[in-house]
């Protein structure tokens, strides 16, 4: 249901949340004055529904549901234009980062299923291998997200021009891999509490 | 010519399988050169947009893993994929800011952090350190006649404080280096927009859109050919141009090189160690009509 | 209300914001403790630490220091020469032993009388709780520097510099 | 000194209600040194005063304190009736027992105790106390006047006019500084030149003002009132007294094609030039660098066509010294461009819109010259690339402004109203255009402005876009501007013929060297800083220097206006009087002590330590030591605090005085 009444008061704004995307960031909400210079350039701005600068107002205004409900914080190509261009050097891209992981550690209330799940993999393969497998990574995406065919034409193709690597090798520190990716885990969840 | 450059190597994943070519080539490229590069064993994943996408910790303790790992390799950082650049530049510019992230990634990595290395994009190595004026000198076979539009995408520039590789609004590295290998470069808009990025997963609509506004400025602009430093980009404006075109209804047939492969084509190295045949938008007949094959 | 220890509170004030602060209070019939005695100056960077310490030798028990709001000084920045001498001062304060909870700094301009009463208030009643300052008087026994400028000992000092 | 009168007031009720008056004076005339004591219901009533006058005289009395209200209150009264019974004014001081004392407290007691600390302490303040006596200084009553745009003009005007002599100094060639440049004004939207060139012809008319052009400040000496000022007068290489300004030299010089810097290059001049038609003087100047003559010893056409002989290669710059009282200081500003890589300037530079290599995206003063009927074009909105008419014009505001992470955080306050009267110039000249303003806000505060502002949208149409502009690249032959609408949530994208960008007012290059030369501060952004933002705007804290214009901040012609003619009527205020008298609060540098660290120096806010040699009778450097010039300093007392070895004092508060105060705690 799109909302279209806001109730503003010290409880309905979550401004503790916008604290930690502060802290997370290391970026100021607050500097923002809405000149809406990073949604000009935004590469992305017509696949999301909020435009970059409603982002950071909503954050000034705490309405955290409304900015991780919607699929716009996963369509952010990270590509620092915004950062880049704003007159107050508020850094939405790091702001969006801080977004993508509290809503992440939340298990998102975000519909944008589709990016996360090719996110999720990506790590999930550092995790077991080390490295990025394209190919392993393009089948299993297809797999689970259900589109099968999807590509289905750009695979042989690219195994022919020796872009795909059917097999892999696994690195030699896999242990020491490990070992960071459950301290992290141990970090993170420490952070949650 | 005589220098003694060498080089740590960071290649990222990207260029030991899609990008290929983009490895062969700058390994060919500096081989002639005669700088050396030596791979940096065992090197991860940098995590990439995915990672600082979530979990910035992740991203963090990876790439500091990775400057660790090449502290034991003898000269600076050399990194070819734009991406990796980005990701190794932003881990030492936030972990020198933020005592409090160091920490963790220190926790992560179970001990004292080793991440001073100079990361170096090859493009500084090539314009900076070795100078464009060596780089001249050792072309065989100048470019002549190639209009190139030289794709910076996102990440090389920006943000301004992390990269420092040249202006971030109007860069000319990537013009300079490949004007002294004898190319012409065209001036064109779109050399800074982003190509959609790891979309091509996720998304393909949104890289057919933003990656056909590029190529359209480009032949817009007269150019040729495309040059890139990059292995994402290379896959959105490469890899998908036809579904573009198809997308589109325009006709772009425009190569997309990695610059490490005209540079070591104008150095005199053998085409076929360059991995022309790997490229999807066939470059040969441009090559052959501008007399370069 | 009687105590039993009534704290002699001395304040330097500028002459343009805090004294008018001051003054302001009095017009308006504030009421606070008579404890203080108020010591003017042109500027708050007319004040040297010196007299903070003397004023600690010669039996203040707290000591107020009040000048322009930062950007408002009078003489333009006098205040913020003030405010960086006095911060090297406290740290001097604190390594001869003086708590520097007796000691405070603040801004009041020529519309704060209220803030001029909660001031005084809030570092009497401070100082009050914490009792007499007796070690710092005990010194003033021991070494009785008479406050002059023009005395030979001084003199032969600055033949020395 | 052993003869002090103390005198508590009771102040009718106010301060005897609290205060037992009657023993606070006997407590004081228990002290030593105190000759006499007493108390009076109102010591600042007549009686009152002439009972502190006989006492003076019966009792021979040789320092006073008037235990009573605040110094604030009525010291000048107690001060002048000391006087007038032969004690000076400065061994009289103020007990305050009433806003510190009677009126705070409840407690009688307790507030009488107080009264009587009070009153000792001043009792032995005023035994440190010396006699001071006014400082007075003469005043040279001509004033000099730096820049001739309107603010300066306007000052110049005013101070000339009241009788005064005025020497004007101006940078360039004329006269006329920015507004010389405008095409209509805001609010009203007439014509700039011709509201501005009769004052410029006033100016060089006028009996009482001497008139420097091409012209720079080269040294300040002294203080106020006797200031001396060398004016370096650059080589002309023309006679200003035989050229008669017939122009034949311009018309024949064969170097035609420099950019003229006046209309922002969008003209050309000859290498002998007046900068616009209008000029004041209509002297020609050769500009050195780009005449053939200076470059290679040929041509000298200027010369031989000259009918008066006014040419005159072997002209060289001249220093003349100008003794003057007060400066108006006028120097205007500068607009950022967007193109040159700024220099020195805090902005870091547009790239995303081009780095001005787009030809097609021009600043407001390029603008302002197009539109002008005396511009390049004779008032045809053409634009520069090809001289078409542009049909799609897209204005940009707060470019470089307000962007803190540019390197500008301030706004630069006139832009909204020029962007707004460019949008109605432009409607005016093409009827069937389209005008565009990406803005954030619209700031026109001031008589007429929003309403001036609500027109340009509501009647002439222009379509004001509440969003910033991220990037502009060059398609085809259109500009492409990506911007957004905030309200809608939108991105926009025009294709413009042409771009204005609405760039940022920034102080003078060089405007921080002009300030050390004159000794008054200026803030991080290089602008001229008032005394008193709101008390005292139009003054430096360094007396003697006044502001008028955009030197000291952005600002508009009405502003500049005023604020010029509210620095005149300041110069007329000190040139009312023959003396300056002022307080004898200034400090002084015993030389004995002072080690000549300088530290004074370094502090002092009003620029009022100099250095001073020290020589003996052979005439060898001794030492250097501080020397406070008291026609400068402002009484803070910042030096004497800071000093190390205790070399400088404050008159009326020497660490005597104030140590004896606090010995009487
Ligand atoms: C595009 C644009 C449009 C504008 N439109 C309007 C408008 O419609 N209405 C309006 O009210 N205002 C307008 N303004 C503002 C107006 O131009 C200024 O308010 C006005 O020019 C300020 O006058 P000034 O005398 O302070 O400074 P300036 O006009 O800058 O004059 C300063 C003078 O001092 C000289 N000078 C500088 N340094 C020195 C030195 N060291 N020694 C000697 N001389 C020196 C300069 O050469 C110059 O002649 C506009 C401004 C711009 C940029
Ligand atoms: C809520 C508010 C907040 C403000 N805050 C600020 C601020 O923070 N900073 C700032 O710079 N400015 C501020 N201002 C603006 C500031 O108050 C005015 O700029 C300033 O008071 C104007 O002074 P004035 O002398 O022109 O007028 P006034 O203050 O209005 O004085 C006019 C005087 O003339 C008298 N008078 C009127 N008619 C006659 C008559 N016929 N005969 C004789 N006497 C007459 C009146 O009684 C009055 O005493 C604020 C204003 C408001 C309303
Ligand atoms: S560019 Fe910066 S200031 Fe402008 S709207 Fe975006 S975040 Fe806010
Ligand atoms: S970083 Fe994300 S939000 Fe910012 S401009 Fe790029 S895509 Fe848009
Ligand atoms: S210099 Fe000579 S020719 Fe030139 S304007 Fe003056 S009088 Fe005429
Ligand atoms: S001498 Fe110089 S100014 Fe004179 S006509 Fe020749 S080029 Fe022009
Ligand atoms: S006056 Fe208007 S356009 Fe100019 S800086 Fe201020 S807000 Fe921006
Ligand atoms: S009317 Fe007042 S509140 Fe409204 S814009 Fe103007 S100054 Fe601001
Ligand atoms: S600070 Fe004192 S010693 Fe140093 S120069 Fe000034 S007066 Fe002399
Ligand atoms: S008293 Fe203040 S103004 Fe005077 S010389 Fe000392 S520091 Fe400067």
């Amino acid at each position: 249901m799109k909302q279209t009444k806001m109730t503003l008061s010290q409880t309905t704004m979550n401004l503790d949340f916008v604290k930690r995307v502060e802290h997370l960031s290391g970026s100021s909400v607050r500097r923002c004055f809405q000149c809406g210079k990073c949604s000009a350039g935004c590469p992305m701005r017509s696949f999301m529904e909020h435009p970059p600068n409603r982002i950071v107002r909503l954050l000034q205004l705490g309405q955290f549901e409304r900015v991780l409900a919607g699929r716009s914080i996963w369509y952010c190509a990270s590509c620092e234009t915004c950062t880049t261009r704003c007159p107050n050097k508020v850094d939405l891209a790091a702001i969006m980062d801080a977004l993508r992981k509290l809503s992440w550690d939340a298990d998102g209330p975000s519909k944008e299923s589709y990016v996360q799940l090719a996110n999720r993999l990506f790590i999930e393969n550092i995790r077991s291998y080390g490295r990025q497998y394209e190919m392993r990574l393009a089948a299993v995406f297809n797999m689970k997200s259900g589109q099968f065919l999807k590509d289905f034409m750009l695979g042989p193709k690219l195994l022919t021009k020796g872009k795909l690597k059917m097999f892999h090798r696994k690195n030699r520190n896999l242990p020491e891999i490990e070992k960071i990716f459950s301290r992290i885990e141990e970090l993170r969840s420490k952070d949650r509490d | 010519m005589k220098n003694k450059l060498s080089y740590s190597y960071y290649p990222g994943c990207s260029l030991h399988a899609s990008a290929r070519e983009y490895d062969e080539s700058t390994r060919g490229l500096f081989k002639a050169l005669r700088i050396g590069l030596v791979e940096v064993p065992d090197w991860l994943c940098c995590g990439a947009t995915p990672a600082h996408n979530v979990d910035e910790l992740l991203s963090l303790s990876l790439c500091a893993k990775n400057l660790e790992l090449a502290s034991g390799v003898e000269g600076d950082l050399a990194v070819a994929c734009a991406a990796c650049f980005s990701r190794l530049k932003t881990t030492q510019h936030t972990l020198a800011a933020n005592d409090d992230k160091r920490q963790q990634v220190a926790y992560a990595l179970d001990g004292p952090l080793a991440i001073g290395k100079s990361v170096k994009h090859l493009l500084e190595i090539l314009a900076k350190d070795l100078g464009l004026e060596q780089l001249s000198a050792a072309v065989q076979k100048p470019l002549s006649g190639l209009k190139v539009a030289c794709y910076y995408g996102c990440l090389l520039t920006r943000p301004p404080d992390v990269p420092q590789l040249d202006c971030t609004e109007a860069p000319t590295i990537m013009e300079r280096v490949i004007a002294a290998a004898g190319a012409e470069t065209v001036t064109w808009s779109h050399r800074l927009e982003c190509c959609g990025a790891n979309f091509t997963l996720s998304r393909p609509g949104v890289v057919l859109k933003l990656s056909g506004d590029i190529l359209a400025s480009a032949k817009r602009a007269g150019a040729d050919c495309l040059m890139v430093a990059c292995p994402l980009c290379h896959g959105n404006l490469d890899i998908r141009q036809q579904e573009i075109e198809a997308a589109s209804g325009e006709r772009y047939a425009m190569p997309v090189f990695y610059m490490t492969q005209l540079l070591a084509l104008a150095a005199g190295v053998a085409p076929g160690k360059l991995g022309f045949d790997s490229m999807i938008t066939n470059p040969v007949p441009l090559l052959k009509e501008k007399h370069l094959l | 209300m009687k105590h039993d220890f009534e704290p002699k509170i001395v304040a330097f004030v500028c002459t343009w914001c805090t004294y008018a602060g001051a003054d302001l209070a009095g017009t308006s019939r504030l009421q606070y403790p008579p404890n203080v005695r108020v010591l003017k100056f042109p500027c708050t960077g007319r004040i040297d630490p010196v007299f903070i310490l003397r004023a600690f030798q010669k039996g203040a028990d707290g000591v107020l220091v009040s000048g322009c709001h930062p950007g408002d000084c009078h003489y333009m920045a006098g205040n913020y020469h003030a405010r960086r001498r006095f911060a090297a001062f406290r740290k001097l304060l604190e390594f001869v032993g003086v708590d520097l909870e007796r000691l405070q700094f603040s801004w009041v301009s020529a519309a704060e009388g209220g803030k001029w009463v909660e001031m005084v208030t809030g570092l009497t009643e401070r100082v009050r709780t914490m009792g007499p300052l007796a070690e710092f008087k005990e010194l003033e026994q021991a070494e009785c520097w008479s406050g002059k400028l023009d005395t030979p000992e001084l003199n032969e000092a600055y033949q020395e510099i | 000194m052993s003869r002090i009168g103390v005198f508590v007031c009771h102040c009718g009720e106010n301060i005897s209600r609290t205060v037992d008056v009657e023993q606070v004076a006997q407590a004081a005339g228990a002290l030593s040194g105190v000759a006499h004591a007493c108390d009076y219901k109102y010591m600042c009533s007549d009686p009152g005063q002439n009972l502190l006058k006989k006492a003076v005289a019966d009792h021979n009395l040789e320092g006073i304190v008037v235990a009573a209200c605040s110094p604030r209150m009525h010291e000048k009264t107690f001060r002048k009736a000391a006087a007038s019974a032969g004690v000076n004014p400065f061994l009289v001081e103020m007990a305050n027992i009433r806003e510190h004392c009677s009126w705070v407290h409840e407690d009688k007691a307790e507030a009488t105790a107080k009264a009587s600390d009070i009153v000792t302490m001043l009792v032995e303040r005023v035994k440190k106390d010396k006699a001071l006596a006014p400082i007075t200084v003469p005043v040279t009553k001509r004033a000099l006047v730096i820049g001739g745009g309107i603010a300066g003009i306007q000052a110049a005007l005013d101070i000339a006019d009241c009788g005064h002599q005025v020497v004007l100094v101006e940078r360039e060639p004329s006269i006329g500084g920015h507004m010389a440049q405008l095409s209509e004004t805001f609010p009203t939207l007439d014509c700039s030149q011709c509201i501005m060139t009769p004052k410029m012809v006033d100016v060089a008319n006028h009996p009482n003002i001497t008139l420097h052009t091409y012209s720079e400040i080269e040294q300040v000496d002294g203080y106020i009132g006797n200031f001396r000022i060398t004016v370096r007068k650059k080589a002309r290489s023309v006679d200003m007294g035989k050229c008669t300004g017939c122009g034949v030299c311009m018309a024949k010089c064969p170097q035609k094609k420099i950019p003229n810097n006046f209309d922002r290059n969008l003209g050309t001049r000859p290498a002998i030039y007046v900068p616009f038609p209008q000029a004041v003087p209509n002297t020609p100047v050769i500009d050195r660098e780009n005449c053939t003559w200076f470059k290679t010893g040929k041509c000298g056409v200027c010369q031989k066509v000259c009918g008066p002989g006014a040419v005159d290669y072997t002209q060289e710059d001249e220093l003349i010294v100008e003794p003057v009282g007060a400066i108006v200081v006028a120097t205007g500003f500068e607009l950022y461009s967007i193109a040159e890589k700024p220099k020195g300037s805090p902005i870091k530079g547009y790239g995303e819109f081009g780095h001005g290599n787009l030809p097609d995206v021009i600043d407001g003063m390029t603008f302002e010259r197009l539109a002008s009927a005396s511009g390049p074009t004779g008032g045809k909105i053409q634009r520069p690339s090809d001289g078409k008419e542009p049909k799609q014009i897209v204005f940009v505001q707060c470019v470089g402004s307000r962007a803190r992470e540019k390197g500008i955080s301030y706004c630069s306050k006139i832009c909204c109203m020029y962007t707004a009267k460019h949008t109605m110039l432009y409607k005016h000249k093409v009827h069937d255009g389209q005008a565009y303003v990406f803005f954030m806000d619209a700031r026109t505060p001031g008589k007429g402005y929003d309403e001036f502002w609500r027109r340009a949208v509501e009647e002439e149409e222009a379509v004001y876009i509440r969003g910033m502009v991220s990037r502009l690249y060059q398609k085809n032959d259109k500009i492409v501007v990506m911007g957004s609408d905030i309200s809608v949530g939108v991105q926009v994208e025009i294709e413009a013929d042409l771009v204005v960008l609405a760039t940022a007012v920034q102080a003078r290059s060089g405007a921080d060297s002009l300030a050390q030369k004159l000794g008054i501060s200026y803030d991080g952004y290089n602008f001229y800083s008032e005394a008193h933002a709101k008390l005292r705007p139009v003054e430096c804290a360094t007396a003697g220097v006044y502001l008028a214009g955009a030197c000291q901040g952005p600002k508009d012609i009405p502003d500049s206006v005023s604020q010029a003619s509210a620095a005149a009527a300041k110069v007329m205020t000190l040139f009312a009087r023959d003396e300056l008298e002022r307080e004898p609060i200034v400090a002084k540098v015993v030389d004995r002590y002072c080690v000549g660290c300088l530290a004074c120096k370094k502090v002092c806010p009003y620029g009022a330590v100099e250095e001073k040699e020290i020589r003996d009778r052979q005439g060898t450097l001794l030492k250097v030591v501080a020397f406070v010039n008291p026609g400068v300093c402002g009484g803070c007392g910042t030096c004497q605090a800071t000093c190390p070895s205790k070399s400088v004092e404050l008159d009326g508060y020497t660490d005597e005085q104030i140590m004896a105060m606090i010995e009487a705690l």
